[in-house]
């Protein structure tokens, strides 16, 4: 955090390194919008963010975690949903 | 049957012999041949073979369904004859059964090594996952992975049970280790008549249901070609055309063998003449058979005269395929047609050059079953060719090999003739020799 | 209920092939170099058959611009062991490559011959892959590859009007090669809504679709050349 | 008192049959008697008698059509995959994963019975100074007894004969 | 969610401030900034632009994706391609992101692979502008300025550039047909342009030649107005016929192909003439200026007929069917204006419009249209035409020779002596985007942005009957240290001290201007606020009339006749012809091939990929014992040429070859080096009469198998399944 104030100083960009990721060999396409549409909040995947001194990745983005919510919300569990 | 019988049966098993040693070592080379080319195969892709679009199966789906075809060599035919009680059995029936097991542990392979992504084959598997994923029981390579898991777990077994009193024998002869071993294996057997009854009801339960097993191997085998709409493999004959044409060529290399066992193991007494004699009769109904069912399947075809059906049938008899046709029609139909109907043409040494032809003029008609198809699509504008790698050629090569290494290991550990019913069966016979005594006394 | 379909002209197709290229461009198919090509490695999601009648003097020339053709009884789909490829609810013919295991049964099962192969993992020499669309995975070796009818689009597409709250109007998705058509000869939409534009080309006289008889019910029309007049075509 | 183990080489069934009935009659409990031979005796007692093992193949085979057909149909239905309508399951694959599946369990029955009717699993087996010969022919009848007498007045008629105190557990 | 509209408001808000703030060297840099902040990581923004490719001119939209291009489309309101977009314009992202790019200015050693080092702009500049200062000093006429760059701005920069130096105008680098087409729209239409044709109202299009399908003049435009031609909105369907010795892709497309001899395709038009005159189809105007363009007698139908290949009563039908259509319309050009009689049978042809009077009317032939851009800019003075620039190379070798985005070595044949005059020259500078062949022959050589990396202003070089021009800005940042060629240009007149004659600090200052310009013009008045004008050309890539008008277009009154070819006899003893053809990607420019999109496309007829081939009747492969895919030798006039794959065709002639163009490179990038043939090598044959330039055209050659080869064939198949003979 005292970094983040420190960059604020400095008037620079923050570098954000990403920390939540789908590796490319997945081959999955994922794009935010239409689960904030339908509201999933952002824990859910992310974890909270607010109560992490330094982010880190909360859940393990794997398929069964994507069907399992999928399947529970019934969302598509089409294969082509995600990988094209 | 006598000591110095038994001594001479079991002597491959107990002391070898350098013909063996150097089988073994040379089989073990060329089975490196494959191991070397599949492991170069999976690093570079599946790119470094010869197969292409449209010829997306070439030689491997060919070896596939040829050793499936080999296999049915020995289990089906030592079953029909065990049915029929066909006394000249006895000395077949074990190596027969020998080449059923390596032939399909061999031909197994193929499908792994013809996949895109080999280390996934398990997703062919009905495991449960968390992934909501399942295969495919509608395709029809799922029904391959069940025929061919059945045939092998069955036909091991098959050829496990008769062994029993062997491995009993060889444990009691056997030392050290070996006799660890051989104990294990034989189960304790000690021969009581209740373990007889046992067994020898087993074997014949076991005869009945093996051969439904492996008629269906070879058919669904076949189904994975007839179910799909490709130009003359959809054919309904496919299905028997199939399981003919493997236990032809079954025969043919259950006779190679048994020649080759003569001469190398020196068992010419027991696997007589009068046994290829008779294999060779079964050869050439097979060989008439196997004809019938090619010129069926041609003639239709020619006679329907439709367009894409005969871009194929064309490429076949007279186009790029021809020389390959040709050789085959000589070598499956023309030599056995001219050998085998005599009684000197079924002797081991002619019979035995017969059906090495007839195993290569069999690849060759699974070659040709496979390639032209693919090669002449229903869109003619994407003719395909398709020329094997040598990698391929590699992988052919060395599943011979890795056959003969199996096929070497099994005759180092089992007597390749049964001995206890090759004692039966001697003991029969002296019964038959004794009773027409009485009988002349009754005339005098 | 949506099912997606595709109509050709081939009165209006002159065979220019930018269909060809805006699909590669779109679904980041993999370079293809001469050495492979001319060992029948060549991809080509879509095609442009083309066929001689006659000889030399009087020779006329057939094009048929041929994509897998979206079977609604796809021959393909039975035979692929772990679904890999299977139908959807829209009528699309899919192919998920994190599933193929790399029989290659699918392929030799198409009547069309439109199902492609990846013989080795595929080579984007540095900046190139900078073009690559981030909406289409880059396939691994081993696995099969075929037109998607851009199904990225499709469902970039939906997101817009889910966004705005509205249903895909007609005409809204269009896949590379309809997009890029010089001609206009490729027409992509909804069959089950009879007033869309490729619905009414299904109807027209001129249409015709590819190895009918073999009852793959392909979701691609093809419009016989000839006046328009006598088809009686909308 | 220590044990002996008589074993008794005959050149045919008829003979041991026999000697068996001799050594039943002077009180030697059948468990004690066992028969051998290197090729099946069928008119040896024991040999006769009915086999399950028919059976136990229909039971197998029966159960093993059952898991195919659900294995083939129940799982896969109950596995929500999407396929526009296509159906999961079709009778027609579904009777093939059931026929593999039935000769499988019938296969798998059959041995399992065939062992265990034989009484068959992996042990060490003592081996007298007869067995060796089994091979030649005839049938060995082995009597496990106290009084080595008995074997010469019972088994006299045999064509070899040998005696062997039996070993105890630990020497 | 919040941040990122917060960062939109806020860029956005920046980039309106700066825009009106307009210090003119930031538009480049807002425009990127535009183009990709406002927008999250991972979400696509299309942005209009102008595709370079060829000469047409099309707009397109450009899809960006966190600052890199990923797709290009055909604009749908841009009247050139009506949101078409041909293969060579999609391919143009691979161009932009090509490993083999120039990066960074080099100076070379004439081909020589040793000696070539990298340069500082600075450095480069500086030399250029001494070389040539040094140059005019000691006599202007002793500098070449070759431009075949689409841009205006460079082509108006360079032009200025020149007279204010007191150097003579840079010349136009295009391939030979289209400057013979020139000519002959000069002599028949008085017009310093091409004609349009309005193919799309027309209801019988006979086109000689033209291979309007492919890459000739518009191919996007021309194709959908044959499209149109046909079907909906038409409610009669258009009919359309092709002439031509080999049967082209256009010639396949269209409704009937008529194959002539080669070199026939004039007689076969003069034929025509004949009987349209004889049909009195021609008023009494139109005849008599026919006859003054083609004073000879008419030779005999029968004579005709064998000149042309094609039997009488075929070309009697086609007069009949041409007179009795309402709108009947011909063009002409390509490959076959390139022969020695080129002239002759491009206008042979075109002269038919006038018998049929259809200029200046729907359907016919139109009067181009064109914002005139330069109209309150200095003047400069045009480009000087192909065939002056030659002769002025041919006088002496010129001491400093420039090219600016082009590859005369490549796409003139070696009679244009440029690659003597190359050698010849003391110094040599290329402006390139890539080591093409005559880049490999500079000394210094200044690598080029790519279009999406520049401002520009595109005419189309075929312009139509409405008034359009392409616009584009800086959309990716440069993939290297790489310039406009008019920047470079407005670098050396700095440098230079003429700085006051080219005042602008950048292209995009010029471009701007000229909006501006366009923009008072355009909006009577001035109405409407200039930036938000400005904007919107940018983001739609462009700016156009909204309708075609029809500006009437007269037959000039002939001057001198057109030249009619003697009838010679080729005393060769060569069994072949071999002639050379265009495809839908492959010029005599060669451009585009060094594109893997490009080398791997099937070809619509052969289907070959990665290479060129040569095209032979079944029964000439037999003859000499080759099949489709086996390597051939061929030799032309005797000498030995080049190898190539052949492919047998049902369509070709007997004893006719055709090569396709475009291939033979020596470098340009590792997909084109050394690949395939440059025809333009073997075919040079004399000057096309009456136009003094190089020609080329069929030679005679001779073909020897030369073994089996790996031929790239994506369908080896000819025929449809049915079509097979059924030989049972």
């Amino acid at each position: 955090m005292r970094k983040v104030l420190e960059h604020y100083a400095r008037k620079e960009p923050l570098q954000w390194r990403k920390v939540t990721v789908l590796p490319a060999s997945a081959m999955v396409h994922f794009t935010h919008r239409p689960h904030t549409r339908v509201g999933v909040a952002c824990p859910v995947c992310h974890g909270e963010v607010a109560a992490m001194g330094v982010a880190r990745r909360a859940v393990a983005l794997d398929m069964a975690f994507c069907v399992a919510c999928h399947e529970r919300e019934g969302a598509s569990v089409d294969c082509l949903t995600c990988h094209h | 049957m006598n000591p110095e019988d038994e001594r001479l049966l079991l002597a491959p098993v107990e002391r070898g012999s350098r013909g063996l040693r150097l089988g073994l070592v040379a089989s073990a080379l060329a089975a490196g041949v494959l191991c070397a080319c599949w492991g170069y195969q999976i690093a570079h892709d599946l790119g470094v073979a010869g197969i292409n679009r449209p010829v997306f199966w070439g030689v491997y789906i060919t070896n596939f369904v040829f050793w499936i075809g080999i296999s049915h060599a020995g289990t089906l035919i030592s079953a029909i004859l065990r049915l029929t009680g066909a006394e000249w059995r006895r000395p077949v029936t074990r190596c027969a059964e020998a080449i059923t097991v390596f032939a399909l542990a061999v031909g197994g392979l193929f499908p792994l090594i013809h996949l895109g992504r080999p280390w996934l084959f398990y997703w062919l598997l009905p495991l449960p996952n968390a992934r909501g994923l399942w295969p495919n029981f509608r395709s029809p390579l799922l029904w391959d992975v069940t025929a061919i898991g059945t045939y092998f777990l069955g036909s091991s077994l098959y050829l496990f049970l008769p062994a029993i009193p062997d491995l009993a024998a060889l444990r009691d002869r056997a030392t050290g280790w070996r006799r660890r071993v051989y104990t294990w294996c034989a189960l304790g057997w000690r021969g009581t008549p209740r373990q007889w009854h046992a067994l020898e009801n087993g074997i014949r339960v076991m005869a009945v249901l093996i051969l439904p097993v492996a008629v269906s191997v070879h058919t669904i085998v076949s189904w994975d070609f007839a179910m799909s709409l490709q130009p003359m493999w959809h054919s309904t004959i496919f299905g028997p055309y199939f399981v003919a044409g493997a236990i032809y060529s079954g025969i043919a290399i259950l006779v190679a063998v048994m020649a080759a066992l003569r001469r190398g193991l020196g068992l010419g007494r027991y696997i007589s003449e009068t046994v290829f004699d008779n294999l060779g009769l079964l050869f050439l109904t097979m060989a008439l058979v196997w004809a019938y069912f090619t010129f069926a399947e041609h003639l239709t075809v020619w006679y329907g005269n439709e367009p894409a059906e005969m871009a194929v049938f064309w490429e076949r008899v007279s186009g790029r395929y021809a020389p390959a046709f040709w050789t085959m029609v000589v070598l499956n139909f023309a030599v056995p047609m001219l050998v085998l109907p005599f009684r000197r043409g079924r002797r081991p040494g002619p019979a035995s050059l017969v059906a090495v032809g007839v195993l290569l003029g069999m690849w060759l008609e699974r070659f040709l079953i496979i390639i032209p198809s693919l090669a002449n699509p229903r869109l003619a504008y994407t003719v395909g060719r398709y020329v094997p790698s040598g990698v391929e050629w590699g992988i052919t090569f060395g599943a011979f090999g890795l056959f003969v290494f199996l096929y070497h290991l099994f005759l180092r550990c089992v007597p390749a003739v049964s001995l206890w019913e090759m004692r039966a069966g001697a003991a029969a016979e002296s019964d038959t020799s004794l009773a027409p005594e009485p009988a002349r006394e009754g005339v005098r | 209920m949506t099912r997606w379909a595709m109509a050709i002209d081939l009165d209006r197709c002159t065979g220019c092939e930018a269909c060809v290229v805006a699909c590669h461009a779109e679904n980041n198919i993999r370079l293809v170099g001469p050495e492979e090509a001319a060992r029948g490695r060549a991809i080509h999601w879509l095609r442009i058959e083309r066929y001689y009648e006659g000889e030399y003097p009087d020779v006329r020339v057939r094009f048929v611009p041929v994509l897998c053709q979206h079977c609604g009884a796809a021959p393909c789909e039975p035979v692929c062991p772990v679904y890999a490829t299977y139908h959807t609810d829209e009528g699309l013919n899919a192919m998920v490559y994190n599933r193929c295991v790399g029989t290659r049964y699918c392929a030799n099962n198409c009547p069309y011959s439109v199902r492609f192969f990846n013989w080795h993992a595929a080579p984007w020499p540095d900046p190139l892959q900078r073009q690559l669309n981030p909406d289409v995975a880059a396939r691994p070796a081993g696995v099969m590859e075929k037109c998607t009818f851009c199904v990225q689009r499709i469902q970039r597409a939906r997101q817009q009007a889910a966004d705005e709250g509205r249903e895909l109007r007609d005409g809204e998705v269009q896949p590379a090669c309809a997009e890029s058509c010089p001609t206009r000869a490729i027409v992509f939409g909804d069959l089950d809504d009879p007033d869309s534009r490729v619905a009414r080309l299904s109807r027209s006289g001129r249409a015709r679709r590819l190895l009918e008889e073999l009852g793959t019910h392909p979701a691609v029309f093809y419009l016989a050349r000839g006046a328009r007049e006598s088809s009686g075509e909308p | 008192m220590n044990r002996v183990r008589l074993q008794a080489l005959f050149d045919d069934a008829p003979l041991a049959r026999r000697a068996v009935a001799r050594l039943v009659e002077a009180g030697v409990p059948p468990a004690a008697i066992e028969l051998r031979s290197a090729t099946p005796q069928p008119s040896l007692p024991g040999a006769g008698g009915r086999s399950w093992i028919p059976l136990a193949a229909l039971v197998g085979g029966c159960l093993g059509a059952l898991a195919g057909v659900s294995i083939a149909s129940l799982t896969a239905l109950d596995r929500p995959l999407v396929t526009g309508g296509m159906p999961i399951v079709a009778p027609f694959p579904v009777g093939i994963i059931a026929y593999e599946a039935t000769a499988l369990g019938a296969i798998l029955a059959t041995v399992a019975r065939a062992v265990y009717e034989a009484g068959l699993r992996p042990r060490r087996t003592p081996v007298g100074p007869l067995d060796a010969q089994l091979a030649a022919g005839g049938v060995l009848v082995e009597v496990v007894t106290a009084d080595p007498a008995l074997g010469r007045s019972c088994l006299g008629d045999a064509r070899r004969l040998a005696l062997v105190p039996e070993e105890r557990p630990g020497s | 969610m919040r941040r990122r509209r917060f960062l939109q408001n806020s860029a956005a808000a920046a980039a309106a401030a700066m825009l009106h703030a307009c210090a003119r060297d930031e538009v480049a840099f807002i425009e990127q900034a535009v183009a990709r902040s406002p927008h999250g990581p991972g979400e696509s923004v299309w942005r209009g632009s102008v595709c370079q490719q060829c000469p047409a001119g099309c707009g397109v939209r450009v899809r960006l994706v966190d600052g890199d291009a990923k797709k290009l489309e055909g604009h749908p309101a841009h009247p050139v391609n009506r949101g078409g977009l041909c293969a060579l314009g999609q391919a143009a992202v691979q161009e932009l992101y090509h490993p083999d790019r120039l990066r960074g200015p080099w100076r070379l050693s004439r081909g020589q692979p040793s000696g070539a080092e990298p340069l500082d702009w600075e450095v480069a500049l500086e030399e250029l502008a001494q070389r040539l200062a040094r140059a005019a000093r000691s006599s202007p006429q002793g500098v070449w300025i070759g431009c075949g760059s689409v841009s205006w701005p460079a082509q108006y920069l360079w032009r200025r550039l020149a007279a204010a130096l007191g150097l003579p105008p840079p010349v136009r680098l295009r391939s030979v047909e289209w400057e013979v087409e020139r000519e002959a729209a000069r002599r028949l239409f008085g017009l310093e342009d091409w004609p349009y044709f309005d193919l799309e109202r027309a209801d019988l299009v006979l086109s000689f030649g033209a291979p309007y399908l492919e890459r000739w003049r518009s191919p996007v435009h021309y194709a959908r107005a044959l499209a149109e031609q046909r079907q909906e909105p038409r409610s009669r369907r258009g009919r359309s016929i092709h002439v031509e010795a080999r049967l082209s892709a256009t010639a396949a497309a269209v409704d009937r192909w008529i194959p002539v001899r080669p070199g026939g395709e004039g007689w076969l038009a003069r034929a025509i003439a004949r009987e349209l005159l004889a049909l009195g189809r021609a008023s009494e105007r139109a005849a008599a200026h026919y006859r003054r363009w083609f004073p000879g007698p008419d030779p005999p139908p029968e004579s005709l007929a064998t000149r042309c290949g094609v039997p009488q009563e075929a070309i009697a039908e086609l007069a009949r069917e041409l007179a009795e259509s309402e709108r009947p319309l011909v063009l002409a050009g390509g490959p076959m204006a390139a022969q020695r009689h080129g002239l002759f049978h491009v206008a042979a042809a075109l002269a038919l419009n006038v018998l049929l009077g259809n200029l200046g009317r729907e359907g016919g032939v139109l009067r181009p249209r064109r914002f005139d851009l330069e109209r309150n800019l200095p003047p400069a003075p045009p480009l000087a035409t192909l065939a002056a620039g030659l002769q002025r190379l041919r006088g002496q070798a010129p001491q400093a020779i420039v090219i600016c985005d082009a590859d005369p070595v490549h796409m003139l044949p070696p009679a244009s002596g440029v690659e003597q005059a190359l050698h010849g020259a003391s110094f040599v500078a290329v402006m390139a985007q890539f080591l093409d062949d005559t880049a490999l022959l500079a000394d210094l050589c200044l690598p080029l942005h790519a279009p999406l990396e520049r401002f520009d202003i595109v005419e189309p070089e075929a312009a139509l009957h409405t008034a359009a021009i392409g616009v584009g800005a800086p959309l990716v940042e440069p993939l290297g240290a790489t310039r406009h060629p008019g920047d470079i240009a407005l670098a050396l007149a700095r440098a230079l001290e003429v700085g006051e004659a080219l005042a602008w600090p950048s292209v995009g200052a010029l471009v701007e201007q000229v909006l501006q310009d366009l923009h008072r013009r355009t909006a009577p008045g001035g109405t409407g606020d200039f930036w938000s004008f400005y904007e919107d050309v940018l983001d739609r890539g462009g700016l156009w009339e909204e309708r075609p008008a029809l500006d009437g277009l007269e037959a000039a009154a002939p001057r001198e006749p057109i030249p009619e070819p003697k009838l010679d006899r080729d005393a060769s003893r060569e069994p072949s012809l071999l002639l050379a053809f265009e495809t839908h990607v492959r010029t005599a420019e060669g451009r585009g091939l060094h594109l893997p999109w490009i080398q791997q496309l099937p070809d619509l007829l052969s289907t070959v990929m990665w290479d060129s081939w040569i095209e032979m009747a079944r029964a000439d492969a037999r003859r000499i014992g080759v099949r489709t895919g086996d390597r051939v030798r061929v030799s032309v006039e005797g000498q030995a040429a080049f190898e190539a794959f052949v492919v047998e065709s049902p369509a070709a002639a007997p004893g006719v070859l055709a090569l396709p163009l475009g291939g033979g490179q020596r470098d340009y990038g590792r997909w084109a080096r050394e690949r395939g043939v440059n025809p333009l090598r073997w075919l040079g044959a004399g000057e096309v009469e009456g136009v003094g330039l190089p020609a080329w055209g069929p030679v005679r050659a001779r073909v020897e198998a030369a073994g089996p080869g790996r031929a790239a064939l994506f369908g080896r198949g000819l025929r449809a399944p049915e079509d097979r003979p059924l030989r049972r």
